[in-house]
């Protein structure tokens, strides 16, 4: 399949990481995409969790918003989002947490705030949203996020959700130190993400130190380019392993949701009268 | 307890809205009461605290057009497009004037409309840990459990002047209800000191929805009818959310010139929902 | 997740309620699990500490055979028609065996429950003011609202070992739909660490609910068919409350000989909840 | 009418204490009788709130309980508990709160916990239910409770809840003293009844003290059969009111209420199968 694209590569590997009948709080775009291609393959009992408070969604095409009808319309039950938040994420029933970010940092650390000082950003991002507490609460995380340089930093310029995070050590520029407690890395307390999947391949943190290293390639892909597109010295973990290429059943599955869903949306929706 | 008004938009917002109030629209991706917002850029309101989880379009507008000082949110974007152009234009540029943001996540903003809803002086909740929301943002502080003395976080009520919703049906009486995703619109509602609500239809009698969610008459201040009143967001059972306006946004809002165009066309050039709406349509066609 | 499991009642006391553990039969006046009580008493399980907002008749069985150490509530009576006597008994003459006592209000217990089902170490109030409540009970607290100073209740978290409910409806993938008077039914079902559930009737599917009331495979432990279950407490749109029952409970309960009597005959001396439905048929005919 | 009974006489006159469109939290027994009656003649837009969840309801028959299957389907909407003691009352949604107990004392506090010391009581109560934050937080409660040396008492066993309280100069028995604060009798702080409905009459609270004084007698009633039936010296108000007796439609509308409901009891409930 080396007909397929770097999003359908993330897109596959990511849904591979989901276990049939897990409880997954889902993002929009990418993880949406990722998490309904397992529900379609390997997972169809996984639970859909979507932060519109649509718990047990099956959505026929993608969603665009996080909110859209089809979301209630095939969900278990839909609760305000007070419940969601309290009785669900907080409470620890939540397995698995899908995040994006703009900026993420060697230890997982992510940024969706603010490029630039907060009080004067040069670009203003949408924000936290759900991604503090998915993080914290759920079991496990998994960020979805292309590398580039100017994603994959050095240093954040806003920490928004805390990852393998050694704060003290390693602050980002706009912490003020009120907040700056060090978390020891991996241990319990400890809620990066235990995969990053990006488009060129897997990341995840090492046992000792909770560095983000590269653990997986896709097929065409290489350590160089790996390590070209991250900003900061891209370690390589002991065992580089290859990642089966997306089958023919998990890329018709992927394209034909994505093909439904493009039709859905061109579909003309009236305007009210 | 008074009798909720039933009168039009116009009357609404210029009786219960006031330059310089606390005003939270709410509903969360559904139900976005479109309509009201529209009607609070033609009444040219101004220095408004603005308060919603996710602004959407309807606050990009509102910012936009300078009714707002000062944001009360959690996640700012075009959901599932992008940025918010209006609302980045503002922060990063001060455009057309500053915006104050008292900036929480998703959970610190419903642990606030819930204490609202209850009048308790703050919410609790396990959050905003290890990251620099808090260090820029004073309304997040912690108290200690007075049992276990485990480090809580805590976040002040947040009490609107006026939360103004949309929802599918009102009856005669002023009872609303609402059918669907419902985000923190009910909380948000409880929290406020007077609550405005649209509605799709009014209806004389509701269906029987024993454990629906409800907005008892003696709870809302006006109700309004209001077709469409939540487009180019959906009113679940009535129409679908219109994903290509919400793409095709991006482009309006990049623009400054663009953006008032449009406004000034399908906003300020009309006299009312029906009129905007009859507005897009012609532009449409 | 595991898969809840489908067993019958007698298999579920057995397997998730041990002696001494924390167990809530939640149900306020509506669906109280009054099948699963019995079963509880049938096992002569002991110690427990049982929860409960409005401790009813069930627990009134459950504490005159012994099976409580430890009661956490806000009324202990019978509804509209006065005492509990064996809750009086055990508290007043220590039979068959003392019972400590946690009290709260309606609105303590309420925010409790809340707490335990968000695993928040404790929950806010505005109560608990100039009364004697406080004063006996070292579980409520107080804390102050790092905004204002305000001094504000605090009650620590209720999470129940398990807690049992009774609901109209599950399917058969383990959802369970709850339909009418609700109560704190649900906070407490989310503060367990195990929650078992009796229903009226297993369906294939359940009805379309968008807004209502439903707790989801994947929090259930085990759902048992056990129509009848809530029986003198009522099944909305199954049967009705028996309030004859509830005023000719007076009499039975008022006397230890004559409860003991009528626990042998009717709960003791049946196997299951079927049996006890016929045994009380028998004894009306 | 001087053929009705005291029970009526009560029923009647706490009703007409009940404006149209107010919202009232409705206690079981002599108060769900007074405001359904108040429902079905003066006050046709009363929102009655039972303890239950049940907002808005409409009962055709007194419920037994206060969670009856009755009120369920004639209310506007059932919320769960938390969201009534949070959002409706402790919000101060409510205008009017009824409250029974088994003692009240001359400064209108009540309790319905205990008679004798809490951890040895000679006669165990119920308990406090939704009473101590009803007080505190309804704009305004009535209390109705029959009149004896045994109820009305010049000292509480346990304060349950406030009333116009003087807690620091009248502890009650129970009290440790840990929440002993004072509160000055009739300023805003004060939650006690503004008028308690007994067998002969209405107490309320004088304007200076709190002190709950005679203030109207039912037709056959006397103030010598008030002072013997109240446990402390009960004083008279300047004004006694004469209160005008139950009128024929106000009996006739509670009497049918009252035969509908003991219709609906004598029902036999059958034994699900």
């Amino acid at each position: 399949m080396s007909d397929c694209t770097r999003d359908e590569w993330m897109t596959v590997v990511a849904a591979r990481m989901l276990r049939d009948r897990c409880v997954c709080f889902v993002g929009i775009g990418l993880p949406s995409a990722a998490c309904n291609l397992a529900r379609l393959t390997h997972a169809p009992d996984i639970v859909l969790i979507y932060e519109s408070g649509t718990i047990g969604a099956r959505p026929q095409v993608l969603p665009l918003s996080i909110g859209d009808g089809e979301l209630a319309e095939t969900a278990s039950c839909v609760v305000p989002l007070p419940e969601l938040f309290n009785y669900y994420l907080q409470a620890g029933r939540v397995d698995v947490g899908f995040l994006g970010a703009a900026q993420i940092d060697r230890h997982g650390n992510l940024n969706s705030t603010v490029i630039g000082p907060y009080g004067a950003p040069s670009t203003r991002l949408p924000g936290a949203g759900g991604a503090p507490e998915i993080a914290l609460h759920a079991r496990e995380t998994f960020v979805m996020l292309k590398a580039t340089p100017r994603s994959f930093v050095e240093r954040l310029d806003f920490r928004t959700t805390a990852g393998h995070c050694r704060a003290a050590s390693v602050p980002s520029r706009n912490n003020a130190g009120r907040e700056g407690v060090a978390r020891a890395p991996r241990d319990e307390s400890s809620h990066g993400p235990s995969a990053v999947i990006t488009d060129f391949g897997v990341l995840t943190p090492r046992a000792d130190s909770g560095e983000l290293s590269l653990s997986g390639l896709f097929g065409d892909a290489s350590v160089a380019e790996a390590r070209a597109a991250v900003g900061w010295p891209l370690g390589v973990a002991d065992q580089l392993e290859p990642i089966a290429p997306p089958s023919a059943f998990e890329l018709e599955t992927l394209r034909g949701l994505q093909a439904r869903t493009r039709a859905a949306y061109a579909l003309p929706v009236s305007i009210p009268a | 307890m008074t009798t909720p008004r039933h009168c039009s938009l116009t009357e609404a917002i210029a009786e219960f809205v006031e330059d310089g109030m606390c005003v939270a629209l709410e509903g969360f991706t559904h139900l976005i009461p479109f309509a009201a917002g529209h009607e609070i850029i033609r009444q040219r309101r101004r220095d408004l605290h603005l308060v919603r989880m996710t602004p959407d379009l309807v606050y990009d507008q509102m910012i936009g057009m300078g009714c707002a000082r000062k944001l009360s949110f959690s996640w700012g974007g075009n959901p599932g497009v992008g940025s918010l152009h209006r609302l980045r234009d503002a922060v990063e540029r001060g455009w057309p004037q500053p915006l104050q943001l008292d900036e929480h996540s998703h959970a610190g903003m419903a642990a606030a409309f819930c204490a609202g809803a209850a009048r308790l002086p703050f919410g609790l909740l396990r959050g905003y840990q290890d990251n620099d929301l808090a260090a820029h943002n004073p309304r997040i502080r912690h108290v200690h459990c007075p049992f276990s003395g485990e480090r809580i976080a805590a976040v002040p009520a947040l009490n609107p002047d006026v939360t103004i919703l949309h929802a599918q049906q009102a009856d005669r009486q002023g009872n609303v209800a609402i059918h669907g995703i419902v985000g923190a619109a009910r909380e948000a509602a409880l929290a406020a000191r007077t609550l405005l609500v649209t509605v799709e239809e009014i209806v004389d009698a509701l269906p029987p929805a024993m454990n629906g969610i409800v907005l008892p008459w003696w709870v809302v201040a006006a109700v309004v009818a209001c077709p469409g009143g939540a487009y180019p967001s959906y009113a679940q059972g009535h129409y679908a959310r219109d994903n290509a306006f919400y793409q095709h946004w991006d482009e309006i809002a990049r623009d400054r010139q663009r953006f008032l165009a449009w406004i000034d066309r399908h906003v300020l050039g009309t006299t009312d929902h029906r009129g905007f709406l009859d507005s897009l349509h012609r532009e449409a066609a």
